[in-house]
Formats: structure tokens, C-alpha cells, sequence
């Protein structure tokens, strides 16, 4: 098992045509992702990544043609609001938004319609999902993770890639990799995935990346605290920031207050959370709750 | 991207929110005369893109159009937190019975705009927050629906405003939730909101931030940009869509990534060095994006060392690496550079910077614990 | 028994301070109604009805302080919208708007809010409702009707009152009266409400009076022929209006080929109603089919 | 409220829909001199609130401004189902390669804005739709969320428009949604929307009806509204908030409620008689309404006896006795009157009535029976 995707995902490719829609659907499709359609205006009847991949001209076409079931967005972010709606409307149940840059109000209007028709988003501006092994959906690189227990979920997008790299260095594996993204308003918080890793059989420990910005972090402590009972270990980027300077991510605002790493990283200690000094800790602190766990196995 | 009081201003009057009188004067001639234009009392206030400008001294009332003269001269020739003065906004002076506070944001945590209202304005609304959170109302927004009125009403019975003042109240709290909207703001606040001596309601000071991802639709407001406001390297790194932040230490860092930037500058730190900047180069950077930051960087003359950390997803390591061996062609490169490559492509990446004999470090505390080490020789040197 | 309202219901008069509002809150309280607040912005603190009836002035503050569960609306044209979000914001499960002239992209806007948070809307441009010898909510006039087994559900107001006339005159008792108004776009249908009468055990026989214009009879036939047990008497206004003219409501232009009387009233004979041929005809429709049921009962 | 072609036309390339040169004329002259400006040829357009001018010879081609001056005469000088033409549209003449049909209304079962579109266009829409409804593409639109580009997008490919012409048909499609909701009509449509030889989209046609609800906020479309177009009688009844329709028959109907109303024509016509109007006093018609009402009733002259039908709900009986009183004041009952009020103060309002000699009727049935019997009586003398 694993959580949003796996081997019974459908992909659409929105902006499959674009420059990096193409790279990274052909970067998909090597990793075995089921590609069942591309989606460009202007462009349907043509057949993209060596005429494996149908494009359509609009979702609702694509979708009624190949049963498509999860839609990846490769679009400028200008028309991310629309291409997110249009694939709500087509009926696939999980859009994963990769563009950055979406308008902040944008993304309100845009989660607020849906949330009535009950489709997940992860994203806007995140690196997507992984399930080694099984189907990658967006640009993390396959290469740097291998199936097995760890549930990553990260605001981040190539910190994330260091900490794959880190537990595959170690021999450890991961369930799926879920990157949510750096953005105020966006699909998937910490805590959407922290319930999914808990409710996941194959998930047996699980590994949260913050970062300094807003309060999901602290609200992911609370439910930890009330809700888990797999172990978590954390990481928390932005320590050394310097407070209210913006980071690149809106995200990354410090919100007058609240939002310091300092908080944060007390907040998920508070809920039992082993946070990491660096990234290259986690690893290490998973692979020590792994053997915790073991040891308390074999007694 | 931050506006200017006077900036601010004149986008809610295009809301038919009332602001005083007045407007913003480059020299103190100027500021004397929109005072004679005015007649009576003025303030005179400095426009920096910061807090605080009351308590530094930013804001004063002159009694007369010579006295705005001095003050002008005198408030444009400062400087408030490292901004020099360049512009001051000459008001008409209020008669303030009451200050409210009003102001609208995105609520991350609800998804959704939140209107904000006190009854205490003209502090720090912050503090208020802190001390006295009964005294702040809040109120979430559809961001369908917008701001009805009877949220508006529910907002002035919240924070207890006499009722003569609530038809004012919110047709103001209606023109910020449009201005807001209109502009793609992550924030619209008036602070103070005044009750006057004549019983009418004034926008004495107001703030906009701007969401910059949205500035393509918004051409006016993306005229609006102070570019006097910003340090130079964050102008040219903006021109190449970079993110670039000028810090205190002598170790330059090019990151992809806002996290990893950030989680870099740590690990900098755990390593006992620090960063002389935060710089994201961002998703699907090219050649020449990269090539742009590096100079951005060197231009620093506290670098010492510059660490490059790529972990390539949409970014490409041999793109990178190009961009680099391109920077190097145009700037020569003054101090040590360590360079981890990991991702995408990377085998091509290390290669093409092996090939011009730049070292490369694996692992990211590896990588901080040579850009430490090279920075220190090269202070020793 | 009865639908929608009864004597639990707690209601809450918009506009209570108006002439309209007034009078009839007057005559709903002289009903036995149960007016727990009246909202008028800019009035709180006072008392009206003679002391009776305290005034808020937000809903919200209304429904904090007396428990209204119920609100109806006495209030400008232009400001209906904002009422209707306004109580529904407040809580209330019931909205009765009285308001005639609403705007239609007005009710589209407030409709699609309602839906999502699952408040029930009557009207508008209707008359309100009425379970008699428990409690009247709107204009309907309380002594033209008593109790008894008769659902009665219309989409025009004074025809309304013609038709609980004569059925009193009968001797025949009301369940409850439902007026939903005439305009295209409000809150309750012809279906919803036969619906809640078919699962009302006060209800044993139903009145339903139509007009030209729409197909919300055509579809109530369709619901009946489905899933109705009970007796339901039809009548439908506007057989000798002119196509294409405008009778007054939006509700009653015809529309290219449907909406026209004579189909309306095929659709329901189809579905088995009983349509009567003119609004005299009704009650003694209904006492006849009472007269069979009680036949149907003694043999 | 129905708007001329040439007014929905002006509102449509407010929002950027391209229309067709050209303008109204009140005149031949003007129509020639407009012909003159344009060059080439051009069509002259009747300007009446009617479907089928086409058939009625009411659009016609002119190959010279000489010719526009005359198929202009010709054409103001006619009648269209009983309506005067009094103005023209002049346009140019477009080459026409395919016409498209593109409207949007409102759904009332789906409670939402609807947009459709056919590739078959210039025909009537209805015809097409009951015979060939697979040509007919629908798209519900959420009213909180406005038409959105990617359905724009659907609908293009729903209907097989090639694809060259899907930018500028989503510009149009668009513009058409901000005209339905900008002024707040119930019905905005475009047809024929052409393309032309050289390839653009044009709208050649267009019709909106505004919602008359709505029209206290739309000053600048109130002030559209043509009373040339409009019976004065119905102008005169729109003055006092009533609702009026003249129909054929002799018996003057005034009733409260449009159900109602139309019960009572319904019953006149069971009874063996013909109502001469549709009026309906609306809701709590006052006095003045009634008296209104009563003279643009006695102001037809086939009228022969007037039935008075009120159930009081929000409207009193009282207050309906008092507005039949004053306006007899003022108007002398030209035919007999049957009255019946029953519901709200009903004793009060039949005393008032009984006490200057008003026949007064129960049930319905009765009443009309009456109204009948007195219209033959007059029709007898």
C-alpha cells in the first residue's frame, strides 16, 4: 500500500507539450507511471513521448477517453486557477498543481470550489508525489528513493530530495513521498497527510519537513500529539533566517509572532516529534526509531 | 511588493474610502507648497517601505507652510532603519476623536480573506493581539462571495462603534475588501481608521502588500514598484526571477529551493560559518539565470567563499553546471567555490565542473564544512 | 405532525420595524407564533409588539440570544440577498423570504451558498408558510385555514388562499400550507416539498397548485408517478394566458414550447393527480378522493 | 426589459465582442448618410421588440447609400406584429462563411446560468433544438464562479468549431457572461455569430433581456428602456408598480397575485366570457396602486365590465375598498363592477364597498358568473 497514488493511477499531463511538461512526463513514463493522456488547447489528436501519449485539447475529453484518474500540473501560472478547475470538473479525484507562482486569491477561490466537489489538491508549487517503485507523479527524482516503510511529507521541494537521498543512502525506504508545497493557501497541510501515513498499512514511521511560515506545522503537532501512533521525526528549515524577511515562498513570511522555527520545532517536541539539527540527521533519527522499534519488537 | 502610505491611499480613495487632503512632495519646496495649498495644520510624513516611522522621528505636524518646509528638509534628510528618505506625503491634519483599527488578509490556516477590526487602532495592532485578544474581531470571507455588508455590520457591532458611524464604517470595510481584491493584496489595512471631530470616518494611514505572483495582471500596480526601495542586487536578482536576500556573514550560498536555501544557510551555521546571503535560484533555472546569480553573489565584497548546493528536480544539474562555467567566462572568480551537485542529470553536472577543475562535495554538511574552511583561509591568506 | 414548521418553531422577523414587517408579525404573534426576535440593522434595544418582541440588530446577536431556529423576511427587494446569507450565516435551518422582486442572479448567487451549507430556503416572492393551530410564518392569512390532513403546496400566494378557503368551507383540515413562490430560481421545489409531505404522518392527501412557466410541475409529476402513496389534487393557473406574454412573475414566461398549462397538466394526469379545472373544483376534488379512502377503509 | 439589436449590440463590444460597423437612425436620411460613412454595402435592420423581422421583410441589403435611403423609408414606414418601426440599425454588410448561435440564460431547474452554443446558427435556436438536439451544446456556469476559459474552451470543442477559431470564440464566449451578468439580464445571445471570409468571429445580431429586478442598480440600462415600444397603457401601469397585459376580450380583470390572475381569466372563460386584460396589483398595492389600476382598465374601451378579484394577503382588503373609492372619484364607472375580497380585513373592506352600492361576490365561480352576465347586459343595452 501506499497513499494518493500507486500502480492504479491514471495520469493526465496538463502542458504536456510545454518544455518541462515534456521533460518530466518522459522522466514519468520511465519510471512506469501510467501516462494515459497529455493535455494541451490547440493541440489534441497529436501523440507526444514516441506516440505512447494521446493529447486532448480539453480535460473533459481526456478524461471520458482513457478513464484518467489524477491530473499533474505542468501549466504557467497563469493558467493554473483554470487548468485546476477544468480538472476538477473532468472528475479526476486528485490534482497535483507543480506550477509556482499562483496567485495567492487565485488559490482561495480555487480550494474553496474544491472542497464542495471533494477533489484533493496537493500543491500549487511543490515537486508532487512519489511511490517508489510503483508511480511518480510530478519531478521528484525517482532515482533517490526505494520502496519501504518512511512516509515523507515536506513543504519543501528539493530539501525533500536531499532527505530521499539521505534515507536511501541508509537503506531505508519509503512509502510515498508527498511534497505539499510552500504556498499560503494550498491543497494537502501536514496534517491531510499525517492522518493518510497513519491510516496507511504499509507506512511504519513517518518523516515531516517544515519550514518557518504560517502554523501548519504547530496545527501537525497538535494532531500528532492526539492522533498518531506512528512514530514522527521532523525537520524544520529556516532557523537561521532572519525574522520577517521573506524567504522566496510567500510561505516563508514570518507572521508576526507565530511562524519562527523556534515554535515549531518546540511544538512538534511537545508532541513527541524528534526533530533534526540538519538534514542529513533525519535519516539517522529514523534509522534509530527503527531500531527502538525493533529492539522493543524483539523483547 | 510593498506600497507606500501615499500609494496605499490613493488606491482606497479609488474605493470612495475618505483620506485627507494632501499629497507626496520629492523636495521640501514642494512639501511647502502642497502645505500652502492645504492651508492650516499638515503632517508631514516620511514615505519608507517600514514600520515605525512615528517613533523614529518620520512623522510631524507643521503649524505652517514654512514649518512644513524645515520639517521636510529636515525628515528628508533621514535615514529609517538603513532606508534614506526620498519622499514625504504632506497631509492635511486630522482632529482625532477615536482610532480604529481595519485591515484584511489571507488567512492561511482558514484558507480563506479575514477582515480584522479593533476599536484599538493606532497602536500596534500586534500587540493589542497579544494583550488583548478580546478587543480584536475577526471575520472570515467567502472568497466566492466577498464581503457582504451584514459581515461589515456584524464587524462594527463586534467592536462595539457607535451606530451613527456604522453606514460609514461599512461601505469603508466594503472599499478595502475591494481594494484588496482589485489588487491582489496579501494584505489592505488603515491604521488609524479615525473618527474625526466632525463625526465622519478617515483613512488616516493605510498599507498594501501586493502578491507579487499575481503583478502580471495588475500593470498599474507593477508600475507602483519603488525601485529606489530595494538594494540593487535585489533588483537585478528580481530581473533574472531570483530570490535574493543580503545577510550579515561572508559565505555566499546559490540554492535551489527556498527549504533547502534556507535548511543550507543552517547547516552553514551548524558548520560555524555565515551566510552572507539567501539566494533561490528557483525551479527550471537556466544557464543563464544561474550565471546571474553567481555575479550577483561575487558583487558581495564580504564573500569569502561561495557554496552552490543544487539538487536538481526541475533544475537540471548539467544546466547548471553550464550556467556556472558560463558565469566564469564573464566573472572571474575571486574567492573558493564549492559546488554539490545531486539529482537530475547529475553525473553530467559534476562532470562539465570536473572538467574545469571545481571541486564537489556529496553530502550537504560535507559541502558547508569545505565552504567553512575555504572561507577562513581565505581570511587567513 | 406537520412540515417545516411547527410549535417548536422559534422565528426571527427581518425587518420587524418596517410596515409590512410589522403588521404581519403582529398577525403571526396574534396566530400564536412563537417570535423569539425581530432584526432590524440599527434598531437593537428596542422592544416591539408591545414589549413583546426584542429587536437585534444583526442576526447573528438575534440567534446568540433567543435560539431562533427559523427566520423570515420582510425586507427591501435589494437587500433580500444579504438577508438570506445574512441568516444563514447566523444558523437558522429555515429561511422564509416574503420579498418580492429579488433579483435572479441574486438568487442564483444565494441559492448556490445555501446548498453548500445545507440551509433550507421558502421562496421567495411567496407567501410563507402555515400549520394551522400551530404556527404561521409569513402572510398567509390564519383564519382561512384549520387543521387537518391536507398538504398544500403553491407556487402563488392569493391562489393559495383561495384554495385553503374553499377547503375549509368543506370542512377539510390542513396539514400544512407551503407556499413556494412564483419566481424561476428560489429555495424550495414542488419535489422538495412533496417529499417531506409524503413523509409527513399528519399529511394524508396533497393540494398542488401550478402555474405556466418552468417545468418544476413536469418534474413534481415525474416525482409523484415515482414515489408518492398519497392522493395529490393538481391545479395549474394560465390555461387561457397568451404564450410568450409575461404575466407579472418571471416565473410565468413561457418558455419556447414547455411551461405551457396544457402540458403541465398532462404530465400530472399522466402521473395519476386528480387536476382540477378551476380553483373551486379543488376542495371538492379532495373531499371526493377523502370519500373513496374512507370507502377503501370500510370494506 | 427587452433591448433593441442595436443596444445589446453596444453592450456586447463593451466587453470587447466584435460587432459589425454601424448605427441607428431615426430617419431615411440619416440611414443614408451612415450608408455614406461606411462604404460598400450595407444592411438596414428594423429596430422593433419582436422575433421574425427577417420574415417580415424588416432586414434588408442596400448596395449604395441611395438605396439604404430608400429600403430605409420602406422599411420605417412599417408595421412588425402590430409594432411601428421608428428606428434602423445600419451596418455593414459582412461576408458571411458560417453562422454559429451562442446565448446565455438562465437554467431555473438547474438554478445556475447556462450557456449554449450551436454550430447551426442564424436559424431560429428552438427549431434546432426540438429536431436536432445533439447540436445543441449546453454548459451550466457556477454563479459564484463565473464562465471560466476552459469552459469556454468545452463548448468550442462541443460544437467542432475549428480550432483557429477557439481564441477568439473563448473571448466572445466570455464577453457574452460578462454582459449577462454585468446587466444582470436573464438572456444575452448572439445570433448569427459569423465567421467571415476573412476568417474573425463577428456578432451580427443581438438580443439581451434585463431582469426588470434588477434594474435599481443598472441606472445606465433603465435609462434604455423604449417607451415608443410599449403601450401606454402598460408604460402607465409599470409607473405605479402594477402588471399589465392587454388581451382580447371585454372583461376588465384586476386581480392580486399573478396566480390569481390568471385563475381568474381561466374562470371568466369557464363562465362563457373573454378577459380584456392581465393585471395583477402585486403585493401590497396601497390605495393609490388600486386607483391606478382602475383607470388603466376604464382606459380600454372593449371593456364592458370590470371583475375585481382580491385575496388579502399582504394586500387588505381595506386598503383595496379605500383605492376602488378614491378612484371613483376621479373616474366615473363607465360598466358595471363586480367585486370580491376575502382574507385580511376582509368585513372591513366589503362594508366599505356595500356602503356606495358595490355589488360584491363570494366565490369566484360567482363572481365571473356575475362579471359574465353584467358584460352581456352592456353588450345588450
Amino acid at each position: 500500500m501506499s497513499i494518493l497514488i500507486d500502480k492504479k493511477t491514471r495520469l493526465m499531463v496538463h502542458g504536456i507539450t510545454g518544455r518541462e511538461g515534456m521533460f518530466h512526463a518522459s522522466q514519468m513514463l520511465e519510471y512506469g507511471t501510467k501516462i494515459v493522456a497529455g493535455m494541451t488547447p490547440g493541440k489534441g489528436g497529436e501523440w507526444v513521448l514516441d506516440g505512447k501519449v494521446p493529447v486532448f485539447d480539453t480535460a473533459k475529453m481526456a478524461v471520458e477517453a482513457t478513464g484518467a484518474n489524477c491530473s499533474v500540473l505542468f501549466v504557467p501560472a497563469k493558467a493554473a486557477a483554470d487548468s485546476m478547475l477544468e480538472a476538477a470538473d473532468a472528475g479526476v479525484a486528485l490534482i497535483v498543481c507543480i506550477t509556482e507562482g499562483v496567485p495567492v486569491q487565485d488559490m482561495m477561490q480555487v480550494r474553496s470550489y474544491l472542497d464542495q466537489r471533494g477533489t484533493r489538491l496537493v500543491g500549487p508549487n511543490c515537486p508532487g508525489l512519489l511511490t517508489p517503485g510503483e508511480c511518480k507523479v510530478g519531478i521528484i527524482p525517482g532515482h533517490i528513493a526505494s520502496a519501504g516503510g518512511v512516509g515523507v511529507v515536506s513543504r519543501s521541494g528539493t530539501l525533500t530530495y536531499e532527505v530521499l537521498y539521505a534515507l536511501k543512502a541508509r537503506g531505508l525506504g519509503v512509502s510515498t513521498c508527498v511534497g505539499i508545497g510552500g504556498d499560503p493557501i494550498n491543497g494537502t497541510s501536514f496534517v491531510d497527510a499525517l492522518e493518510m501515513f497513519e491510516d496507511d498499512a504499509r507506512t511504519d514511521s513517518v518523516v515531516m519537513i517544515g519550514e518557518i511560515g504560517g502554523s501548519d506545522e504547530e496545527r501537525a503537532a497538535e494532531f500528532i500529539s492526539d492522533r498518531m501512533s506512528k512514530p514522527v521525526v521532523g525537520f524544520i528549515a529556516g532557523r537561521t533566517a532572519p525574522p520577517g524577511k521573506r524567504m522566496g515562498h510567500a510561505g516563508a513570511i514570518v507572521e508576526g509572532g507565530s511562524g519562527l522555527a523556534v515554535d515549531k520545532i518546540k511544538a512538534l517536541e511537545g508532541a513527541g516529534v524528534k526533530v533534526a539539527e540538519h538534514p542529513d540527521a533525519i535519516a539517522e533519527l529514523v534509522a534509530e526509531r527503527g531500531r527502538k522499534a525493533r529492539r522493543r519488537v524483539k523483547r | 511588493m510593498k506600497l507606500h502610505e501615499y500609494q496605499s491611499k490613493q488606491l482606497f480613495a479609488q474605493q470612495a474610502i475618505p483620506i485627507p487632503r494632501g499629497r507626496v512632495a520629492m523636495t521640501a519646496a514642494e512639501a511647502k507648497s502642497i502645505a500652502e495649498e492645504l492651508r492650516g495644520r499638515v503632517v508631514v510624513k516620511a514615505q519608507v517601505l517600514v514600520g515605525g516611522r512615528g517613533k523614529a522621528g518620520g512623522i510631524r505636524l507643521a503649524n505652517s507652510p514654512e514649518e512644513a518646509l524645515e520639517i521636510a528638509t529636515q525628515i528628508l534628510a533621514m535615514q529609517i532603519k538603513g532606508l534614506p528618505v526620498r519622499k514625504v506625503l504632506v497631509d492635511e491634519a486630522a482632529n482625532i476623536q477615536a482610532e480604529i483599527y481595519l485591515g484584511v488578509t489571507n488567512d492561511r490556516a482558514a484558507r480563506r480573506p479575514v477582515m480584522i477590526a479593533s476599536a484599538e487602532g493606532g497602536v500596534e495592532i500586534e500587540e493589542v493581539a497579544r494583550t488583548a485578544p478580546s478587543k480584536i474581531a475577526r471575520l472570515h470571507v467567502d472568497p466566492l462571495l466577498g464581503l457582504r455588508e451584514y459581515q461589515a455590520r456584524d464587524l462594527a457591532a463586534s467592536i462595539e462603534l457607535p451606530r451613527e458611524h456604522w453606514r460609514a464604517f461599512i461601505d469603508i470595510a466594503r472599499g478595502l475588501y475591494e481594494a484588496y481584491r482589485e489588487c491582489d493584496a496579501t494584505l489592505a489595512e488603515i491604521n488609524p481608521l479615525v473618527i474625526t471631530g466632525a463625526g465622519t470616518l478617515l483613512a488616516l494611514d493605510g498599507k498594501m502588500v501586493v502578491d507579487d505572483n499575481a503583478l502580471f495582471r495588475r500593470p498599474k500596480l507593477a508600475e507602483m514598484r519603488d525601485l529606489d526601495e530595494e538594494a540593487a542586487a535585489e533588483s537585478e536578482a528580481r530581473k533574472y526571477g531570483l530570490s535574493y536576500v543580503k545577510l550579515d556573514g561572508d559565505i555566499g550560498c546559490m540554492v535551489n529551493g527556498a527549504g533547502l536555501a534556507m535548511a543550507t544557510m543552517d547547516v552553514i551555521k551548524l558548520a560555524g560559518g555565515a551566510p552572507a546571503n539567501f539566494l533561490d535560484i528557483g525551479g527550471g533555472a537556466g544557464a543563464d539565470k544561474v550565471a546571474a546569480a553567481l555575479e550577483i553573489i561575487l558583487s558581495d565584497k564580504s564573500v569569502r567563499a561561495v557554496l552552490l548546493n543544487v539538487f536538481g528536480g526541475i533544475t537540471r544539474c548539467d544546466e547548471v553546471a553550464r550556467g556556472i562555467l558560463m558565469a566564469l567566462q564573464d566573472v572571474p572568480l575571486s574567492v573558493p567555490m564549492v559546488t554539490r551537485l545531486v539529482g537530475t542529470n547529475e553525473e553530467e553536472g559534476r562532470r562539465l565542473l570536473a572538467a574545469k577543475d571545481l571541486p564537489t562535495a556529496t553530502t550537504l554538511a560535507e559541502a558547508a564544512r569545505l565552504a567553512v574552511a575555504a572561507a577562513r583561509q581565505g581570511v587567513a591568506a
